[in-house]
């Protein structure tokens, strides 16, 4: 199944909203801007192939802006 | 190379088994890494704890899982385990290989890791332990060149694995092999981009005899069966008789319905087909003489996981019976409802079995659209605390 | 550029001409001798499978040495098992016997088909994980040395099915196996009030503790543990480096029997505890190995032919087991978790 | 004064004769016929028990008229069973058969011995008790009357024991019969935010849902239902005569099948819900005496001889037994409380 | 008297069953109360709903259950049923009757109540059905003038039952009627004086038959049993053969543990002691050949209730053998330190088989003084999750 490309908005939409917080869920980000969880997962697919975001595998894979969230110390 | 004692782990390259210290101690000659490993593992039998930390992240560009991050807490010490992460590749169905296809994995690894393996992880990957932050991304990028891909870590998909299957063995039902690579390469979104409440692990085994643990072990096991009735040769069974096999014992005492009759004075074996629960005991002792019907397909079973947290679940079953044909549409379909509800209803870090043992099969059935049927369950429920539905009663 | 999702190799390329040919088409198989299974193809063609033991820890030169003698047995063409042992796969029946020679001269024992106790799955223990609660590879060696005839021959009433799993998160299939031996805390964590203020949500790690033991201490920003409520699952330690759990003095081995997976004449079933604890005593654990042997062997020696071990459990009771092997029952042995009510004799027959 | 703590009188008081004489001598029994059991003690005394059945509610002059047989064929002294039918202790071989006649002169049926379906276990209803969600003496009497041959005849497979709970309390060994017929509600209680503050602890009403569906309402001084996770337990107007939940349009019955209390062959065992619902439709509530006739029907014409109903169902399988009976399985069928995982298929072994 | 019409009852005089419509209407003949009840039930039918409040609290002097008070919602339109309670009178052992006394009961209800009972209710209690506030009092002084006492109700001790045992019963292995008076009478203050969390039931059934369903009804279950080996009596078997009775078939084949052999050639039957879990089966097809073996007591089980709300426990051992002697001294002193455990850590309306479930068995038997042995469960705990204790662990 062919997914298309993300949409462009909703990638800006996910970058604002992940700089306001540490990490969050994709669900959480799609509740929180208002998108379907699906495409928050295609953007989020599409930001981190640019290096902008990254996941995060503590307990749960979370979503972050690249670099945000250190390695433990 | 090392001067450190190892006299602990001496001891374990004792014994008939081949060991592991052993292998380790191949790889420290060549690795300085491994050698790190084995001055570490030393101390940790001699303290009777672990030396590594909370996981960090790591990974491959576009990934989201595939790599596990590990660091020990004894850096000064072991520098050479300050980053020693895990890469998960996903292994060819039913874990074949060709010898060139294995040398290129341990040239690349050379290269990029400890030279350290798992062959093969618990969920069935090929596990190279132990590389840094640094050769993630080269490693990976040979590995790609190479025809392997990351398996997965993390909140996805698990590297989805299978049973020899029709490549070798006469019970399997439908195309293990086809099927777990079908599967893999049709979600390898959900496999490489980790986006659920939790993991998810499919697994394909072709008969009830489930030679991959998929009903323990996995979220959704895929076990084949048939629809129709077994098949009985009756000169393979005189030939049985002939060899001194104790049919009667063996095999139809032991079938749990009692669904097979021997007929001592023809030497012939029938089962009367409604009562066979296809269990495969019957096959599995007389292969020559008795093979699953013809009318294959597989039981859909879902919510297997271990203990953690709320107590292990084995998958139950949600379809009795589904073909295994045109691409296996049917159970992508499937697929895709069964993770969306779960998305939708799941919390944080609860499987699949959780979610519905907190939810309801009820809620879970009707939101995903299955037919309840009684192959669902043992028994009814005891309790007479049903939900009904707005559509259901009077107004 | 390397690819992305291109998935792994496609599993025809790694199959012998033997089985291309024969694909779907395999007849029957027979164990002419223990370590080697022979499948007959509806056409008559022959197909050797010799079945090695692997430490499944293993280096690229184990790798490659393997290689090396499929190459020269085999036409370059090898399996792994779901249970981690090496397969070489024949197609000529006059190369089974020099291909079992080479593996011996190697020290890598041929057998785990049939009614045999196969390799043991287990875990990363002290070599790779940061929750396990000893070591993984180490007592799976120790066992195996222990039980290595077991392999080698085909003497055990059924199938038998070891796994090892070095803390509760239990990878592998030990909560359904015929024994299991699973890494066990017996102390609650230690809160680490600095590791738990750095990155830990505390609302996540409270809710992680299926007791409820765990409660937010809004003074130190941290938490702190209700130790009377703690069952030391290890959770909240899987949640925030700051619940130190791991306690050299106290953590150890739990031995779990009778569970199964196969559909074959009983349902798959769970584990059960028959030995809350043994130390945790490396190199070789000698407790651990002792333990199982002997559950091995009276197993062996009571069972029917063709049963596997919580057949003949459930067959005997469970309270004829005690007796038979010896083992004491203890208060730790009745299940106090959310499904114990299944697990109470709710019957005044049994045994005494 | 009256005594106080006096007790109930003993019962030594209350045995006839032979019973005294043989107390604890009993040797063995056979059943003459249906309705009779012969006690035969070691010295070779004999005892008759004829067992009439009773509709357990029932007036002083029942009582009366039961007392005079007594007085006439056994010297004043009868008993009760623990499934309310009676029974005549007759010592004298000859009175049995004039007794019988007495009885069924007055309408009195006698049987339920053997294998044979006894009385059935039952409660209030509306007769007498305050949260039923149907009557019970109404539906037992039609049951009785259309499953009469099955009380004075041993014609079935096995002893078949029969219970009707009016509502979900369960008052009866409902939970564990052959067949049960439980009063159950399907809608959400309506709070009457009047009676609830009148006399209602809030904090033990909301503590008192199983489902955490009833919330305080801080406004009302009463308390709100949430109605998606309310299952109609009825729990709720137990602790406050507020949560009104009886609704005549959809209170009804449901049916359970397939327990029993004894341990013999197998362990006690829960009935199991075979039908969800069926309606309320008195005087005789044909629906219900339906289904429970053609259970008892499929379980007679295909159980083995000696098989409780619970015992035929196990080993034929559930799936078969909906087919059986024709009877159409749903979700509602499937377990969603605290102890549904052991009622989930974990095999792959079924029948279609 | 009545001129009402009761269409929908009087279908329920039809038919072969007795009714208890008939018996109502006899009652009513006499009684204006019992009349009022004729035109409220016709009318709950006709309603398909109740018409009785939620119990009021009306009693006896020095009691503090043994009354159910009820008054209908109707009181207007059924005066007479304003006050219609119950009043429970404790049986004796076995329900075993005298006429006499059974009139004596008769009488004094005629003239304080309904005339209406339930011979009997579900616990076992004499069940008269609907008196006045007023009359509670009188009743009662009568009813203990003649030898009768209350029954419990409330958060008591329930009226102890028993099945008929050595009365008349040659399976019975103790006194069944003696330990229930016995303990009855033991416990007077518990039965009357409601004190605990939630109500507490005891039945005795003198076998492995459990003719009161005690292991379901009761929160202590008390089943006879034996120690030593069921007694076979050859000869008795052989007149069974000669009966005609398929001993393999009906016996040996159902036995659950296959503990019985028997010997076509010798028709004899054999039994391997150590194998039977005295199940009662083969006695009960075969009492004249088999009888329980001679050191008898009887197995303590714990736990049992109906559904709401934790969902049905049955009762489960607690001590497999206990010898029933000596005043039941072994037996009393168990009850007492389970009842002031459960006093001590129950929750108001919890069972003592809720309690024990959420607080864990072990809990309950080291703090009771309890041994912990396999018998107690079915198989030991799946899951890894035990308690340590302080002094178990390495400080
Ligand atoms: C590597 C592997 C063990 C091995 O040596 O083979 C493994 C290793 C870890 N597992 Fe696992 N699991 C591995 C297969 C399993 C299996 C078996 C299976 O997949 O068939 C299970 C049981 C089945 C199941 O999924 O329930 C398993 C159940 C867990 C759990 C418990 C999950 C649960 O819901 O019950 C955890 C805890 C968690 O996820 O937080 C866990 C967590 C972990 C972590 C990531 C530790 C953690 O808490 O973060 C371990 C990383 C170790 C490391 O540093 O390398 N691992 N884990 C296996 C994966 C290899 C592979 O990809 O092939
Ligand atoms: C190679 C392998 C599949 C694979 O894709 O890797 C495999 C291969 C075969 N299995 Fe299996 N089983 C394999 C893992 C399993 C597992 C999973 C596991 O071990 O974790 C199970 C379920 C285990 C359980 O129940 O706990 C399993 C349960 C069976 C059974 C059912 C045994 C029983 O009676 O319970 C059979 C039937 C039999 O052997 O009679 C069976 C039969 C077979 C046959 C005979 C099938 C055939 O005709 O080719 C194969 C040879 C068996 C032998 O070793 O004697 N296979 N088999 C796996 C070998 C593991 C190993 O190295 O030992
Ligand atoms: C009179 C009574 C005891 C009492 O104190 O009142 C009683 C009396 C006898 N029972 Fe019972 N049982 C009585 C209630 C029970 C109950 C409880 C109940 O019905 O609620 C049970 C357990 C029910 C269950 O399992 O769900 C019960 C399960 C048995 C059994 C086991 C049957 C089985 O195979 O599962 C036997 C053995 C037999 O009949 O073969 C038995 C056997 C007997 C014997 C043969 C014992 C004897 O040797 O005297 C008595 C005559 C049985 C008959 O009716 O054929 N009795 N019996 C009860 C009569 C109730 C009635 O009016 O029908
Ligand atoms: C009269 C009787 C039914 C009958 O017609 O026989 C009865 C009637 C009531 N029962 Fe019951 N129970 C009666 C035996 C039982 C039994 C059976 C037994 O004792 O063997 C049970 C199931 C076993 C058990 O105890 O679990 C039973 C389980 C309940 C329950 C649920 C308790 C639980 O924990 O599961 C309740 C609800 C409650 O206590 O609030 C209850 C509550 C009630 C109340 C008091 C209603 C209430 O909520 O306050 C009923 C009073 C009706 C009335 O107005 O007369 N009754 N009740 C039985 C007592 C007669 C007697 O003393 O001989
Ligand atoms: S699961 Fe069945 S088909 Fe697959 S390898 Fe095992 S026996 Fe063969
Ligand atoms: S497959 Fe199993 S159930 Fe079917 S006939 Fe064979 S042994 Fe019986
Ligand atoms: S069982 Fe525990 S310690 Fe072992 S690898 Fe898995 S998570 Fe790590
Ligand atoms: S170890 Fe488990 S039970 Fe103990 S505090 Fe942590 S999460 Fe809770
Ligand atoms: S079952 Fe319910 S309605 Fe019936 S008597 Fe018991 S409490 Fe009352
Ligand atoms: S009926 Fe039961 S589930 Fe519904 S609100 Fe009342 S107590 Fe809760
Ligand atoms: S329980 Fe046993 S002793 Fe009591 S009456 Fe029934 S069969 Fe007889
Ligand atoms: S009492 Fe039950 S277990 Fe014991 S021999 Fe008889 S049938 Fe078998």
């Amino acid at each position: 199944m062919e997914k298309g490309p993300a949409s462009p908005e909703i990638k800006e939409k996910v970058l604002a909203y992940l700089a306001t917080v540490e990490k969050a869920k994709s669900k959480e980000i799609a509740a929180a801007i208002g998108e379907k969880k699906a495409d928050v997962d295609l953007a989020v697919k599409e930001l981190a192939f640019e290096d902008k975001v990254e996941y995060l595998y503590i307990t749960t894979t979370f979503v972050a802006l690249k670099g945000k969230v250190g390695a433990p110390q | 190379m090392s001067e450190k004692k190892t006299p602990q782990l001496d001891e374990l390259e004792k014994g008939q088994w081949p060991s592991f210290v052993t292998e380790i101690r191949k790889a420290a000659a060549k690795n300085p890494a491994a050698e790190d490993l084995l001055g570490l593992l030393e101390r940790s039998y001699e303290e009777k704890k672990g030396h590594w930390k909370h996981g960090g992240i790591v990974g491959v560009k576009g990934y989201g899982g595939g790599v596990i991050g590990r660091y020990t807490d004894l850096p000064e010490e072991y520098p050479n385990l300050a980053e020693f992460h895990t890469i998960r590749l996903n292994q060819p169905s039913g874990w074949f290989y060709t010898t060139k296809s294995l040398r290129t994995i341990c040239d690349i690894w050379e290269k990029y890791g400890s030279g350290l393996t798992n062959l093969h992880g618990s969920t069935g990957d090929i596990i190279l332990l132990g590389t840094t932050t640094e050769n993630i991304q080269p490693a990976f990028d040979e590995f790609s060149d190479a025809g392997f891909d990351l398996g997965g870590s993390g909140s996805d998909l698990r590297t989805p694995s299978c049973c020899v299957g029709p490549a070798r063995c006469e019970h399997a039902c439908y195309d293990t092999l086809d099927a777990c690579h079908n599967i893999t390469n049709e979600f390898q979104d959900e496999l490489h981009r980790p986006m659920w409440p939790y993991k998810f692990k499919i697994k394909f085994s072709g008969c009830a005899n489930d030679c991959t643990a998929s009903i323990a072990r996995s979220d959704c096991s895929i076990i084949g069966t048939w629809r129709d009735t077994l098949r009985i040769d009756q000169d393979a069974v005189k030939a049985y008789v002939q060899e001194g096999l104790d049919i009667q014992g063996a095999v139809c005492d032991k079938c749990p319905t009692r669904a097979l009759k021997f007929d001592y004075k023809k030497n012939e074996l029938n089962v009367i087909a409604e009562e066979c629960t296809r269990c495969m005991h019957c096959i599995n002792v007389m292969p020559k003489a008795i093979r699953p019907g013809q009318e294959k397909g597989a039981t859909i079973l879902l919510g297997g996981k271990s203990t953690i947290v709320q107590s292990a679940f084995m998958a139950w079953v949600i379809v009795p019976f589904m073909k295994m044909e045109d691409d296996y549409e049917e159970l992508k379909d499937l697929l895709r409802r069964i993770w969306e509800w779960w998305d939708e209803n799941g919390k944080t870090r609860e499987r699949i079995g959780e979610t519905i043992y907190r939810l309801g099969m009820g809620k879970f059935l009707r939101e995903v659209g299955l037919p309840p049927v009684p192959q669902m369950v043992f028994r009814p429920r005891a309790n007479p605390y049903v939900f009904w539905q707005q559509d259901e009663i009077n107004k | 550029m390397p690819r992305i999702d291109a998935g792994p190799p496609h599993y025809k390329e790694m199959l012998p001409p033997i089985i291309l040919e024969n694909y779907g088409k395999w007849r029957y198989h027979v164990i002419p001798r223990p370590g080697v299974l022979k499948h007959v193809a509806e056409n008559g063609a022959e197909l050797y499978s010799v079945r090695a033991g692997s430490p499944r820890l293993v280096s690229i030169d184990f790798i490659r040495d393997m290689c090396a003698l499929a190459d020269e047995y085999c036409d370059g063409f090898l399996r792994f098992t779901s249970r981690n042992n090496i397969e070489f796969l024949v197609s000529d029946a006059g190369k089974v016997e020099p291909l079992i020679s080479a593996l011996e001269a190697k020290g890598i024992p041929v057998g785990g088909t049939g009614n045999s106790l196969s390799n043991i799955v287990h875990t990363q223990g002290w070599v790779h994980c940061h929750t396990p609660a000893t070591d993984a590879s180490g007592i799976v060696k120790a066992v195996m040395d222990d039980l290595h005839e077991y392999f080698t021959d085909m003497k055990l009433p059924a199938k038998l099915k070891v796994a090892m799993a070095c803390c509760l998160n239990m990878c592998g299939a030990a909560h359904c196996s015929d024994i299991a031996m699973v890494g066990v805390h017996r102390t609650p964590p230690r809160v680490n009030d600095e590791k738990v203020q750095k990155g830990t949500e505390i609302p996540s790690l409270v809710a992680s503790c299926p007791t409820g033991a765990i409660r937010p201490n809004p003074k130190t920003k941290s938490v702190v543990v209700n130790e009377e409520k703690c069952m030391y699952c290890g959770n909240c330690y899987t949640m925030s480096p700051g619940m130190e759990i791991a306690d050299p003095k106290n953590d150890g081995v739990a031995i779990l029997i009778g569970g199964k997976t196969s559909n074959a004449r009983t349902a798959p079933s769970f584990s059960r505890m028959v030995i809350p604890f043994l130390p945790n005593n490396p190199p070789r654990w000698p407790e651990v190995t002792e333990a199982v042997r002997h559950i091995v062997e009276v197993y062996a020696s009571n069972a029917r032919q063709g049963e596997r071990l919580g057949e003949w459990v459930e067959r005997i009771g469970w309270e004829k087991f005690f007796i038979l092997t010896g083992i004491e029952f203890t208060d730790k042995h009745i299940d106090d978790y959310i499904f114990s009510r299944e697990t109470f004799r709710t019957s005044a027959a049994f045994k005494f």
